[in-house]
């Protein structure tokens, strides 16, 4: 049991520790020594949980199931190679001037922070938690956003911040309607947000509150998804911000909003199901609307963009609207792809973000027309970038390729006639991706560009990881989303 | 056994008496024009002149340019073994049907435009060029004349199509008149007559078949002017044959050959004042003007096709 | 049924709401800066009464201090630390012009009605007061939202964001007797923190854009005038 | 066996990739590692295919991949056969070819790991696409071998006009894959499965079935490159290095073939002669724009890429063929239009590919690939000239090679076209037979072109004129290809007998009549309806000819005398007084005007009288027409949406807070 706290406490004493030490080389060590920590423990806790399945800590603050331990793995997963990659990164940073030893402090506990808070949110037992958890991430890493201190990054960092707030505090009104419809189905105050209480008895929550109560949370956390229209912040904050925390932001966080969007849904389903409510599958259109909308709108952003990172952040928001969509449609195949797409995701454009902070290293600019002959000038760095940008474009033998077949196949048979805008909305995001890639890793070399010393390590490995996944899922993660997609779906897929 | 005796026969008359077709129409066009007409042996004792005469070879001639007139001749001679010119019991009509035909002569297109362009004179390329612009209209229209008899005489074996038009007699299908419109018309331009090419004439701007053996000296020439003779009379066969099938030897016994013989004499004697009178009143016209002859002519054939399906056969 | 079958402290609860409605008009109206904080330390006094009376009747003790905490952090220590800030940026005496305030206000009574119209089916699951208490408390929220779309101070931003809070608090107050301890507090910690970030971001937006009018905050932006200028 | 060989063959394929990776640091490691094992993965694809169809058993297994409820799904049957022969012939030619032809390259800067690298996947992609058995491996493989020839089209991604070239590619690989995979997913919806046992049974409505075929064929067509999904080709094919080029026009084209016939022929179900109408119409429009355009182009292997969207143009109008006999109830005439087909799908793999390995060499010796610089090749490349020679003589169709019999036969599928019931269809199938023949005439023409202005004639400029030397592994490989056209002319009869097995195995008759006669008769329909005996025309044009040469040929002496050409009596010849391409191509372009857009730009300069011209230049520009019609309308669409969607973005925080709240505001209405 006591691995739970193990997961949270190492990330947590790590950032008091680094928020302690001067020197940004030793800092730089240590987060890569804690986020391992951190990793090997919930690798135990996984272990645990394919031993002797989901558990519930004693005081019932924590619960972990299949839904989650996968989320919580590849979280301290995505912390370490992010951690790896920062390193020399910030390093660089630092060497440019950009920042001050101080920041950099800063930055490397609020790092660490940033992972305590999610890995709250995935193992919090409480919606109530849940909600600080995610507020809490904000608030670790809008510093972050504006650590370059340039009135572009504090722009983006106080859009980030009132944007966010507002989008939490309705999160947080949608709470108080869940807890206040709970409260008169069980008249325990302190169990009344406790996820494994509310959802044996989702079932008898009022449908009326339970709806306005979703409608808030959904708009609520799916501002921190970024689904249009509430995505304005999201591009800000990763273009501006220092790449690794770009790539936390799009390869983590986003994940955990959606995790807490679904959760909800898993709460209001049941209680809509009530046959005195007309449509049981409110849930289910909302999601599905704002994920097909924010789809087909941030593939159109693609095409016109300046700068790389906000590019790719766009790329995030399509597919965090793919997945919201999916999840929508409810139904195991389409649940099965999303989770898969999850992980899958979360991998690869972490892995991108990592090669384009390279990219931009050797380019000493982030404007796209700036950068030129990746391939040729450092070929690991091109291919990266390349590969990463085919993988997240869904070719195949990737897995990204999977889980988007998964979930196109699950529209084909429960919405045909949506399909083709599906189809359409992918191309379209394939085109704008690539007439921006292509002159970037192509082409002749621009004179005075240098090779850096780049740390390819972690992109290969997210990549290969992503590929194995394409070719064949292992059969305990396969069951994992199984249980995931009977907990979420109430169906088993396999 | 017989039979394949008789292709011998055959082509033996295809090929020394091309010439005298050839002559035979000079000779009309000669009286139509009140001018004195060459001797009949006139054809004969040039080639024999050529093919003693030396040749000579531009330097930059390469081993194609001195292959391709025996190509040219031997492709022209298997085209003509196919077509049944007195008996219509034909072995070797059944080696190669008319579709088979048209790709012998085809073969020797190919290789004929090849030699034009290989010395690399502008008349050469010139010649070629025009050769296959047309031929890539006249092809067509021949083929769907082919179709057209094809789909007639549910075959596309040349010998068992004419058996089929003598067995039925004489049927009025129109069908059949636009095809022969359609296949004189090509016949004229696909052996480089008047009005499309004048082989009497070495001007540059009207010659097409002639600009492309222009380079060629002695026996090679020799060959390519015979190869044009055979390939003329094999259009005239075609066309006397194919439509006017009377007389044809069905059997291998004396007298029908002998029947067959003068029958085929005749009709093409017959077909050779129609050319002539048609040349001495025609003008040869503009390259550019072709085509639309051409067209005129795949018209033809194209509706000989459709009136064939739709009045014809129609369900 | 009407408000004189009301128990007593149902008709205090819902005397709270309407004050609480009332000030986020007023802070809505507000144009000054100084008052506007004022009222918005009001606003969290009000908030923490309504708590301490609820406490009083449910007999839960944590309300208590759930309501010291209110008190400490909305009507004391928030006020104060932006009394502070606005001191130090020199704009104590500022005074926003809002574009069309009528309209707003319109819009803002409209919003009432909305959220009324919105919480009208929760009746069969709670008395009649805790629904209309959860009408105001959607009101006072989307109302603070209303306020932050309209004001171009970041200063009143941040105000009508914390508003946002108040109206919340007050929900999980009055129709749920509070939420579960550790959730209050780290609701709290949350506030506490946000409000520690706005001071700071005030300064760095001051450095950097020399005012705190967040309409000139507009580098990032996509339309193609913007490109133009960025070229 | 034969599946196991096949297999061999894929992972011969894979450890040549991976071994290939070691070209960074040593390039020999391509001649003498990388390229033999994909020679050996050629030569067990060969055997493998021969013996699929030889012994016309269905072999399937499964591999451990995949999705975790269904494993790769593999499956041998004559169809795959066909293709695994192909694919496999091919790309052991390429295996001989490309020792020779990368040895340059390892001086240069080019890295040729990359090469190797893709050139396995490539490959290994290629047999996986035909050995698939369910959706989810075909999509794999399929885009396996569209990514990495994709990689390989942008080798040398210097040009602007190359990255263009690829990333049209790209993008329109990328597109047609969805449509397939959409097509796949209708399949998998009905039959609930993605395995295509479970797809054959799919009870589907004819209107599904269509939805179905339309996708497939705007997915596969596309790959395919039929007009108007072309635009992609010419410009993909001509930027890849030669070998590779070999390998996309003569074999990826049939794969996607391959693909079509796999989904309409098996997947589908009942045929409706419907589709086979599209197919017949597109395809006839393809054959004859293709070759139309192929005419006019003055780059070389542009040329030869445009005259594969001819040659796919001929295999579709043969499917259709078939399609609508099948769907008109009259099986056995459809059998015969689709061994056409698949004769010509064979026919044209190998002589094109023969053909891009010819232009690879001629580029490489003489570094020119354009038509209007060279000339006198024949000489200057011998053995490549003779194997070109070929090549141009089986493409053109001309007896006895093999591109004349695959015709023959399409030909002969159409003079039955008065079977059918319907008036329409009676008079639609000679129609597209004239365009056919049409095509032929023309693709005639435009390989006498090529040969002429290429190979014959004086050298147009001066590293032409100093082509030699062709490495002993480039002759072989073009001999190999060149002496399969003219076996596989010759002998048409065995690979009918083997073609057979394939309609056999879909609507259940084959042409038994075809070859009922012994080898040396070819009888499609019956002997007295047609037939065709290759080996005695063979014979007698040999004969023929030796017989002409022994009577003409003077004994002894009067030989030849070498001189300086005639030409009418004028000057010496220059180079520069050669027909040109251009020229040779002008009544053409006169006669068919309207097809192409022509931007032609005549430039006099006189003297200072005026009165004389002292020099005129001509510049002319073909362009594709499907541009301006299709595919520019498209981008501006979505380049003027993205515009407009970007003002969402348009920075002020209020704005972006009013969205938050106007959606708040909405979906609450919209709740209650």
């Amino acid at each position: 049991m006591n691995s739970v706290y193990l997961i949270l406490l190492l990330p947590l004493s790590g950032a008091l520790l680094l928020a302690m030490i001067r020197s940004p080389v030793v800092a730089g060590w240590l987060n890569i020594g804690i986020s391992v920590a951190t990793f090997l423990a919930s690798v135990n806790m996984a272990l645990i949980v394919l031993r002797d399945g989901p558990f519930l800590t004693d005081n019932s603050m924590f619960y972990i199931d299949a839904f989650n331990v996968y989320l919580i793995v590849l979280t301290s997963f995505v912390g370490i190679t992010t951690a790896i990659f920062s390193r020399p990164y910030m390093r660089y940073v630092l060497s440019e001037g950009w920042v001050n030893p101080k920041r950099m402090r800063l930055y490397h506990s609020m790092y660490q922070i940033f992972l305590v808070t999610m890995l709250l949110a995935l193992t919090t037992n409480n919606l109530g938690i849940l909600w600080v958890a995610i507020e809490g991430a904000t608030l670790a890493t809008v510093l972050l956003v504006s650590l370059y201190r340039t009135p572009e990054s504090v722009e983006a960092a106080w859009k980030y911040f009132v944007l966010c707030g507002v989008g939490i505090a309705q999160a947080l009104f949608g709470t108080v309607l869940v807890y206040f419809a709970a409260d008169h189905v069980l008249h325990m105050p302190e169990a009344g947000l406790q996820w494994t209480v509310l959802y044996s008895v989702a079932s008898q929550l009022d449908p009326t509150v339970m709806s306005i109560a979703f409608v808030f949370l959904l708009v609520g956390y799916g501002t921190k998804v970024g689904l249009v229209p509430l995505h304005n912040w999201l591009p800000d904050a990763h273009s501006e911000g220092p790449t690794p925390m770009s790539a936390v932001l799009s390869g983590l966080l986003l994940n955990v909003a959606l995790y807490a969007v679904v959760r909800c849904k898993m709460l209001v389903d049941p209680a809509l199901a009530d046959p005195g409510w007309g449509t049981p599958q409110l849930a289910g259109y909302l999601m599905m609307a704002f994920g097909l909308l924010s789809f087909v709108v941030a593939g159109l952003f693609l095409y016109r963009q300046q700068d790389i990172k906000r590019m790719f952040s766009y790329s995030s928001i399509e597919h965090m609207g793919l997945m919201t969509f999916a999840f929508g449609i409810g139904g195991p195949l389409a649940t099965f792809g999303a989770l898969l797409h999850m992980t899958v995701h979360s991998l690869t454009k972490s892995a991108i973000f990592i090669a384009v902070g390279h990219a931009t290293h050797i380019a000493g600019t982030q404007f796209i027309d700036k950068i030129r002959g990746l391939i040729k000038t450092q070929p690991a760095v091109g291919w990266g970038l390349l590969i990463g940008t085919a993988t997240i474009a869904g070719f195949p033998p990737f897995g990204v390729f999977m889980s988007e077949f998964l979930m196109l196949t699950a529209t084909m048979q429960s919405w045909p006639w949506l399909t083709p805008v599906l189809l359409s909305g992918l191309a379209i995001a394939f085109a704008g991706l690539f007439r921006n890639i292509h002159p970037m890793v192509y082409g002749a070399v621009p004179e005075g560009q240098q090779p850096v010393q780049a740390n390819m390590l972690p992109v290969a490995l997210h990549l290969l990881i992503v590929l194995w996944l394409g070719i064949s899922i292992p059969s305990f993660l396969a069951n994992w989303f199984d249980q995931a997609t009977l907990l979420i779906t109430g169906s088993h897929f396999l | 056994m017989s039979g394949w005796l008789l292709a011998l026969i055959q082509l033996m008359i295809f090929v020394l008496g091309a010439p005298f077709l050839v002559i035979w129409i000079k000779q009309v066009k000669c009286r139509l024009q009140n001018r004195r007409a060459p001797s009949f042996a006139q054809p004969y004792r040039d080639l024999g002149k050529l093919f003693r005469k030396q040749v000579v070879l531009a330097e930059n001639a390469s081993p194609l340019f001195r292959m391709a007139p025996y190509i040219v001749f031997a492709a022209t001679v298997l085209a003509a073994l196919t077509v049944p010119l007195i008996a219509i019991k034909l072995p070797t009509a059944a080696i190669a049907d008319m579709l088979v035909l048209l790709g012998f002569l085809a073969i020797g297109r190919f290789f004929m435009t090849l030699a034009g362009m290989d010395v690399g004179t502008a008349f050469g390329g010139m010649g070629s060029s025009r050769e296959v612009s047309l031929s890539s209209l006249a092809e067509p229209a021949l083929l769907m004349v082919i179709f057209t008899l094809a789909m007639t005489a549910q075959s596309t074996n040349l010998s068992s199509v004419m058996q089929y038009l003598l067995d039925v007699g004489v049927v009025l299908r129109p069908s059949l008149l636009f095809a022969l419109l359609g296949l004189m018309l090509v016949a004229v331009a696909e052996t480089g007559r008047v009005p499309v090419d004048n082989p009497a004439t070495h001007l540059e701007l009207t010659m097409v078949h002639e600009a492309m053996i222009l380079e060629y000296s002695g026996r090679h020439l020799a060959l390519m002017e015979w190869a044009a003779y055979i390939k003329l009379m094999i259009f005239g066969v075609l066309i006397v044959n194919i439509f006017f099938p009377w007389g044809l030897a069905t059997d291998a016994t004396l007298p029908a050959l002998a029947i067959g013989f003068a029958a085929m004499v005749f009709k093409l004697l017959v077909a050779g004042v129609v050319l002539a009178v048609a040349e001495t009143r025609l003008a040869k016209m503009r390259v550019f003007r072709v085509p639309e002859y051409l067209n005129l002519a795949f018209l033809l054939a194209l509706l000989g096709a459709l009136s064939h399906i739709i009045l014809e056969v129609g369900v | 049924m009407n408000i004189v079958d009301f128990s007593l402290h149902e008709q205090a609860i819902l005397l709270f709401a309407a004050l609480i409605l009332f000030t986020s008009f007023a802070l809505l109206a507000q144009q000054r800066m100084l008052a506007s904080i004022h009222v918005f330390a009001w606003q969290g006094a009000l908030v923490a009464g309504a708590t301490v009376l609820v406490a009083i009747v449910s007999k839960q003790n944590h309300l208590y201090f759930s309501a010291a905490l209110t008190f400490g952090l909305k009507a004391v220590f928030l006020p104060w630390m932006l009394h502070r800030l606005v001191n130090q940026l020199g704009i104590q005496h500022h005074v926003e012009t809002v574009v069309r305030p009528a309209l707003v206000l319109l819009g803002a009574a409209a919003l009432v009605v909305f959220s009324y119209y919105v919480a009208l089916p929760i009746e069969k699951l709670s008395l009649l007061s805790t629904r209309n208490t959860i009408a105001v408390s959607m009101a006072v929220v989307l109302i603070g939202m209303l306020m932050m779309v309209a004001r171009r101070q970041a200063v009143s931003q941040v105000l009508g964001f914390m508003s946002m809070e108040n109206g919340l608090f007050f929900a999980a107050v009055v129709s749920t007797h509070g939420m579960p301890m550790v959730v209050e507090l780290g609701i709290a910690f949350d506030v506490l923190v946000a409000a520690v970030l706005f001071g700071i971001f005030f300064l760095q937006i001051r450095d950097s854009i020399e005012s705190l009018d967040v309409d000139r905050l507009n580098r990032l932006s996509e339309t193609d005038q913007a490109e133009q200028t960025r070229e | 066996m034969a599946l196991d060989l096949a297999l061999y063959a894929v992972l011969a394929a894979l450890i040549s990739s991976a071994v290939s990776a070691t070209a960074f640091r040593i390039p020999a490691v391509l001649r003498f590692l990388a390229f033999p094992l994909i020679g050996v993965s050629g030569a067990c694809g060969a055997v493998a295919g021969v013996m699929a169809l030889t012994d016309g058993s269905v072999l399937s297994t499964s591999l451990p991949f995949g999705l975790p409820w269904l494993e790769w799904q593999l499956r041998l049957d004559v169809l795959s056969g066909l293709f695994v022969t192909i694919i496999g012939i091919v790309t052991f030619a390429v295996a001989v070819y490309g020792p020779g032809y990368v040895r340059e390259y390892e001086h240069g800067s080019h890295p040729l790991a990359q090469l190797g690298i893709f050139t396995g996947l490539f490959i290994a992609g290629m047999f996986l696409v035909v050995l698939a058995n369910d959706a989810f491996l075909f999509m794999i493989s399929w885009e396996l071998m569209s990514l990495s020839s994709y990689f390989l089209v942008m080798f040398h991604h210097e040009q602007a006009a190359n990255r263009r070239a690829g990333f049209l590619y790209l993008l329109m690989a990328h597109v047609g894959g969805l449509a397939i995979l959409l097509s796949y997913g209708v399949l998998a919806t009905f039959g609930d499965g993605f395995s295509f046992e479970a797809m054959r049974n799919a009870p589907l409505s004819p209107l599904w079935a269509s939805v179905a075929f339309a996708l497939a064929f705007i997915g596969f067509g596309m790959k395919a490159g039929l007009v108007p999904l072309h635009a992609w080709l010419p410009e993909a094919h001509p930027v890849a290095p030669s070998h590779i080029s070999a390998l996309m026009s003569g074999v990826m084209l049939k794969v996607a073939i391959y693909g079509f016939i796999r989904m309409t022929f098996d997947l589908l179900g009942e045929i409706q002669w419907g589709w086979g109408v599209v197919a017949l119409l597109l395809g006839s429009v393809s054959a004859l724009l293709g070759v139309l355009y192929a005419i006019q182009q003055n780059d070389l292997k542009r040329l030869l890429a445009y005259s594969s969207i001819e040659n796919i143009g001929i295999i579709f109008l043969g499917l259709g063929m078939s399609m609508i006999f099948i769907g008109t109830g009259l099986p056995a005439l459809g059998a015969i239009a689709l061994v056409a087909a698949l004769f010509h799908t064979f026919n044209h793999a190998m002589f094109k590919s023969l053909l891009f390995l010819g232009a690879g060499n001629i580029v490489q010796r003489a570094r020119e690939q354009n038509l209007e610089r060279m000339g006198g090749l024949m000489i200057r490349l011998p053995y490549t000239g003779v194997f070109f020679l070929i090549g141009c003589v089986s493409i053109a169709a001309l007896p006895p090679f093999n591109g004349f019999v695959s015709e023959w036969l399409t030909f002969q599928a159409a003079l039955q076209a008065t079977a059918l019931e319907n008036g329409v269809l009676r008079t639609l199938i000679p129609f597209t037979a004239a365009m056919l023949a049409l095509t032929g005439a023309l693709s005639l023409a435009c390989f006498v072109k090529l040969y002429g202005v290429a190979f014959l004639g004086q050298p147009r400029s001066r590293r032409v004129r100093h082509a030699r030397r062709t490495a002993l592994g480039i002759r072989v490989s073009q001999g190999l290809l060149a002496v399969i056209c003219l076996l596989a002319g010759v002998f048409p009869n065995t690979v009918v007998n083997l073609l057979n097995t394939i309609p056999n195995m879909f609507i259940g008759t084959d042409l038994a009549a075809a070859t009922s006669r012994g080898w040396l008769w070819l009888t499609p329909i019956a002997p007295e309806v047609a037939s065709y005996s290759a080996p005695l025309v063979l014979v007698g044009i040999l004969a023929a000819w030796l017989l002409t040469w022994w009577f003409i040929h003077p004994r002894g002496a009067r030989g030849v005398r070498r001189g300086p050409a005639w030409d009418c009596g004028f000057g010496p010849l220059g180079p520069s007084m050669q027909y040109t391409s251009t020229a040779f191509a002008m009544p053409i372009r006169r006669i068919f005007q309207p097809v192409w857009g022509i931007e032609e730009k005549i430039e006099r300069e006189v003297d200072s009288h005026g009165l004389r011209v002292t020099s005129i230049s001509h510049q002319q520009h073909i362009y594709d027409r499907s541009w301006a019609t299709l595919y520019e309308p498209i981008s501006r669409w979505v380049l003027s949406a993205a515009r407009r969607v970007s003002r969402l973005q348009q920075g002020n925080i209020r704005v972006y807070i009013a969205y938050s709240f106007f959606t708040l505001l909405l979906l609450l209405w919209v709740i209650s």
